[in-house]
């Protein structure tokens, strides 16, 4: 009877949007495990109402959080004392040229907004990835503490920068894995396969995760089985 | 072959329940395990109480519903210690998704600590272009950022006076799903603006970080919904990931047994053929 | 001429990145500055090409009544649903319809799509993740040491043991070991990968993003 | 106590955000701040020695100087007097000049911002109550110095410069026709044994691209296999069957295997119905090709690009299915499903490579060759680093510190 209540209403004081909030969430969340079951219509049907809601939120927050801020109101400032930022006439017209993809005739200037960012993101990822995963990793192993920390810790050191050079020379492929290279890529796969098996197992717990989220919704938001 | 019952010709379904099952029943009558602490864990616990009252830290949001269960209590978890330590925060997201994810854990925070938007905290919402709002923001989170969630001008905003860019963030949080994520702020940010950067990541994502957390590069790391719990364990305050724990422990034993049941099961079956054979 | 100026713009613009990276003069910074803000107007833009694709693909599935047309109409009406809601005249904050659409439909569908794959897991972690070598017998002891060492049974199985016999110490001492290394050797491989594909880039060895000659 | 100290400072730094913005607004909050901090006419004691230096040691645009000061005697534990440290900046050596900032109770440091590079500055710090100012503590004269190289980053840009030195001369070899060695990748072997099995069973050839854009380098990588792959099953006239998720992918599979087929001479062989588009959607897509492997039972599988976490659905039914399957990808975190479920793995790197190998393009193998070279040179530059930090040498380690 109780629970009934608690279904219905929510506890005392849930705004009535609250609970509905609940029972529509709580079936679309049985409409995707019915996948479980079978491929079916409720999965379809639940599978095109995300992806339509999806894109239509990704375009209301580009709108009100980046173009908004960025383009109109630097170019459009209306009577909120800002002075009109002039330059930002250049990027409106690199992103008017992006959107002419969707004109054949005109698709050809896309290439000069596609030009400017893949230019730029190039150019980022190389000082991001120079820096950050290739002289900071070398700098990193160079400076693996060999000398302080007890025998165990040395060793596992020492392991860890043979691993380093074991993958390395894992993916070399400008000679044969002959010999003393060949024993050494081995290693470099025995250290792969350990790193493998820890992301496997991360990646279980991952996945399990998600579903422990999804249970604690249903079981205690919705139906209010558990605290 | 077809002698006898087969192991391996077990119906899908009938697994989907034995899971179904093992997540429910933990949450239901939960075991209450107890709960260790590891090393990236504890530093990152560590390098945040280090920090004085008053100073600014970033949450920076990079994730989406679909890994809000591993991710949103590394966000309400940090929220806490931040407010607790009379740290002032701002927040700022490279994922649409994040800034209403982040809203919900932090105005119910906000309202228990007592502290003000705009003065205590804000929320600068989502900015589109990843990696180079990142360096954007190395030059000028204002510029970056012109307004916060609500769309009010960051000028306009008492703790946005004090930022102007990394050089005023004493410690970076970053929550993490993907791309952008813990990779590129270490790249951009941690590497080139000298910024003292912990993570929260899935834990399908966890183990590539790694070797940043050796190198330093990050100061410590969650993983996944047992990072989130060991840093609920280090703040003395239990939430979701913690009460996932037991389901989680349950559900990993079943999977163990499921692999070695179905490699003792491949073998047997192997032998047989081969005797078949012969 | 109409493949010549995108690859000048591209080679232009990064290399006055990579000199924004490594000379600190103010002339350099600000203008960098403002580049990195339009970056963000016009990957905004390539977002919204990306939506307008999709659009675009669902109105053609609904044109030709293709396979499955009527969920295509389910797409695009609950997209218009949301977009009055939130577009330019609506408000997406806190509180607003547009808000509790994303929160109590969106937040469960894309959840509850990704926690399949726990059961899926499981299902797969009984029928085919198999020791068919060394190499994936080592992969799976690996495996099976982190599921249980991470999670707190792994404690409560070895409780009473020295430390250094623990599951969580073991877990955590292959994780900062020996997967940290291997992690690190990819991590540096990949480095290189994607640096030499950033100068082919810049350089216009690499033009196949401008896609085919029209 | 700490609490209300903070409480303090927030109340102090509202009332200097409005002032001047809104008279009105001024009295309430002057009278708040009254009642929680009685009014007195001690000022707290100044803060300790103000240390002012040229920001990142001489390494930046000359604009910012870093600040460093120590707390005054009554910040925090003390007697909670100090509500906010003052910051104040001159021209000149006589006057204070003008406030720069205030700052929270606890502070020690600061960075100023947005100077004028080259000017000399006086710096000076005080503590404040809310109502009285303590004597000003002052340093010496500083100023920022102009850059136009980042030092530290040296490093990075002799590596950078080397690696794409060795990049550009590889590349240059290789469009000149010189024999560049790259072994050859086991698992294109294990690719070609499968491919044999298929072929002796009459029965088709599975090749999934990924579900990847076509703008994946993990995609262009797997076309070049298909290619390979699909000139071997045109000569033993084997089925191959090529399910997409991406329209874009479908149209370059047609065009790699059509133009395979007309190369070995078997054109008619090529069957336009065998390359696929099945769904955008992930599991969509996942649950469609299950389905092509139970119906039409292919005796292969080969998966070779971009994947998440659809992996392990497709490695799994094929498995069920007794298809032999070799996999490639560089997405780490599906790897280890590949390596338990297929019998075959490309890792990583060995799918690029793989692709530098069979299509001999100069622009993969100058890549490839230039990563290979400056691996060595890497392992080289570790290893002497290491043994040199462990002998106590550390200025050679030091050159690669980039911050």
């Amino acid at each position: 009877m109780n629970w009934l209540q608690l279904l219905f209403n929510g506890p005392p004081g849930t705004p009535a949007s609250v609970v509905w909030g609940f029972w529509v969430a709580a079936i679309l969340t049985i409409c995707i495990y019915s996948f479980l079951y079978k491929d079916n219509p409720l999965y379809k049907f639940a599978e095109s109402l995300f992806v339509g809601l999806g894109a239509a939120y990704w375009l209301a927050l580009l709108y009100h959080e980046t173009l908004v801020p960025k383009l109109i109101h630097p170019l459009f400032p209306g009577d909120s004392g800002d002075p009109v930022m002039w330059i930002r006439i250049f990027p409106g017209i690199l992103a008017i040229f992006m959107l002419l993809r969707f004109f054949p005739k005109l698709s050809w200037l896309s290439r000069w907004a596609l030009g400017f960012i893949v230019g730029m993101y190039s150019a980022v990822n190389i000082t991001g990835f120079a820096q950050g995963d290739f002289v900071a990793q070398i700098y990193a192993t160079m400076t693996t503490p060999l000398r302080s920390g007890g025998a165990l810790e040395i060793t596992l050191n020492i392991v860890s920068i043979i691993g380093v050079f074991a993958v390395l020379i894992y993916f070399f492929f400008s000679k044969e894995h002959k010999g003393v290279l060949g024993g050494v890529a081995k290693l470099g796969i025995w250290f792969l396969m350990v790193a493998f098996g820890a992301s496997f197992g991360y990646t279980v717990m991952g996945r399990v995760s998600l579903l422990i989220g999804r249970m604690q919704f249903m079981l205690r938001d919705w139906l209010h089985i558990i605290e | 072959m077809s002698q006898g019952f087969d192991l391996r010709r077990i119906d899908r379904r009938i697994i989907f329940l034995l899971v179904l099952i093992a997540v429910v029943w933990p949450l239901i009558a939960p075991l209450r395990l107890p709960m260790d602490v590891s090393p990236p864990v504890q530093r990152l616990y560590d390098r945040i109480e280090e920090i004085p009252a008053g100073s600014i830290v970033m949450l920076a949001g990079d994730y989406s519903p679909d890994t809000m269960p591993e991710l949103q209590p590394m966000t309400e978890t940090f929220i806490r210690h931040a407010f607790r330590n009379d740290l002032r925060l701002v927040v700022a997201c490279l994922w649409p998704a994040s800034p209403p994810l982040v809203e919900r854990a932090l105005l119910p925070l906000a309202e228990e600590f007592g502290k003000v938007e705009g003065v205590d905290y804000v929320n600068l919402g989502y900015m589109a272009g990843g990696t180079v709002t990142l360096l954007g923001m190395g030059a000028s989170i204002p510029n970056t950022f012109p307004t916060d969630y609500g769309g009010t001008p960051v000028r306009d905003i008492p703790l946005m006076q004090e930022v102007e860019n990394f050089d005023d963030i004493a410690f970076v949080m970053e929550v993490s799903a993907g791309t952008p994520g813990t990779r590129e702020w270490v790249q951009q940010v941690q590497s080139r603006y000298r910024v003292s950067l912990g993570s929260g990541t899935t834990a399908v994502g966890a183990p590539n970080f790694y070797p940043y957390v050796q190198s330093g590069q990050l100061v410590g790391l969650l993983g996944g919904l047992k990072g989130a719990a060991e840093y609920e364990t280090l703040l003395e305050y239990p939430g979701d990931a913690t009460k996932g724990m037991d389901a989680q422990s349950v559900v990993h034993a079943l999977i163990v047994v499921f692999i070695i049941l179905g490699n003792i099961a491949y073998f047997a079956a192997r032998r047989r053929e081969r005797a078949e054979a012969r | 001429m109409r493949r010549e100026i995108p690859l000048a713009i591209t080679f232009l613009i990064g290399v006055f990145m990579l000199v924004d990276f490594f000379v600190p003069h103010h002339g350099v910074s600000a203008a960098a500055e403002e580049m990195k803000q339009w970056g963000t107007i016009v990957i905004a833009a390539s977002i919204l090409l990306g939506v307008g694709n999709l659009i675009r693909v669902h109105f053609r599935k609904i044109r030709r009544k293709s396979d499955g047309w009527g969920y295509s109409i389910m797409t695009l009406a609950s997209m218009a649903v949301m977009l009055y809601f939130g577009g330019p005249w609506g408000t997406i904050e806190e509180g607003s319809a547009f808000n509790w659409m994303f929160l109590n439909m969106q937040v469960p569908l894309q959840s509850t799509m990704f926690s399949l794959l726990a059961f899926f897991i499981a299902s797969a972690a009984y029928r085919a993740f198999r020791l068919r070598s060394a190499e994936a017998g080592l992969l799976l002891i690996a495996a099976i040491i982190v599921m249980l060492g991470r999670v707190p049974l792994g404690q409560f199985l070895t409780r009473g043991l020295p430390e250094k016999a623990t599951l969580p110490w073991l877990t955590e001492t292959i994780m900062a070991y020996p997967n940290m290394a291997a992690f690190r050797g990819i991590l540096m491989g990949a480095a290189l990968g994607v640096m030499a594909m950033g100068l082919r880039i810049i350089l216009g060895i690499e033009r196949s993003y401008l896609g085919g000659e029209k | 106590m700490e609490r209300t100290c903070v409480a303090l400072a927030v109340a102090a730094l509202l009332t200097v955000s409005l002032a001047g913005t809104a008279g009105a607004q001024e009295a309430p909050v002057e009278e708040a701040l009254l009642d929680a901090a009685p009014p007195d006419s001690v000022a707290p004691a100044a803060p300790g020695a103000l240390a002012a230096r040229d920001y990142l040691d001489s390494n930046d645009a000359g604009d910012k100087i870093e600040l460093d000061w120590e707390l005054s005697p009554d910040d925090g534990e003390g007697s909670c007097d100090v509500v906010a440290y003052r910051l104040w900046r001159s021209q000149s050596a006589s006057s204070p000049g003008e406030l720069v900032t205030e700052l929270s109770p606890g502070q020690t440091h600061y960075v100023d911002q947005n100077l004028e590079p080259g000017a000399q500055y006086y710096y000076s710090i005080t503590a404040y109550d809310g109502t009285n100012e303590s004597a000003p503590i002052a340093c010496a004269p500083v100023s920022g110095r102009v850059n136009l190289f980042q030092t530290t980053r040296l490093s990075i840009l002799v590596l950078m410069a080397v690696f794409f030195a060795l990049v550009l001369i590889f590349t240059k070899l290789a469009e000149r026709g010189a024999e560049l060695f790259v072994r050859r990748i086991p698992g294109l072997n294990a690719i070609e044994e499968a491919v044999g099995r298929a072929t002796e069973m009459g029965r088709p050839v599975l090749y999934v691209p990924g579900i990847g854009e076509i703008d994946n380098i993990m995609t262009i990588a797997s076309l070049t296999i298909l290619s390979h792959v699909a000139k071997i099953t045109a000569r033993y006239e084997t089925p191959l069957i090529v399910p997409t998720a991406r329209a874009v992918v479908m149209s370059a599979a047609e065009e790699v295997v059509k133009q395979a087929y007309a190369e070995v001479g078997q054109p008619d062989a090529y069957n336009p119905d065998n390359i696929r588009y099945l769904s955008d959607a992930q599991f969509a897509f996942a649950g469609a090709v299950n389905g092509i492997m139970l119906r039409e039972k292919p005796a292969a599988n080969l998966y070779m690009g971009a994947f998440w976490a659809e992996s392990l659905l497709l490695a799994e039914t094929g498995f069920e299915a007794g298809a032999i399957q070799v996999a490639g990808t560089a997405m780490v975190s599906q790897l280890p499903f590949f390596v338990t479920s297929c019998d075959f793995t490309l890792m990583g790197e060995e799918l690029y490579a793989a692709s530098a190998y069979l299509s001999r393009e100069p622009k993969l193998l100058g890549g490839l060759k230039g990563s290979d070279w400056m691996k060595v040179v890497t392992i080289a530059l570790m290893a002497l680093g290491a043994i040199l930090n462990f002998m106590g040498f550390e200025s050679f380690v030091n050159w690669f510190q980039t911050q």
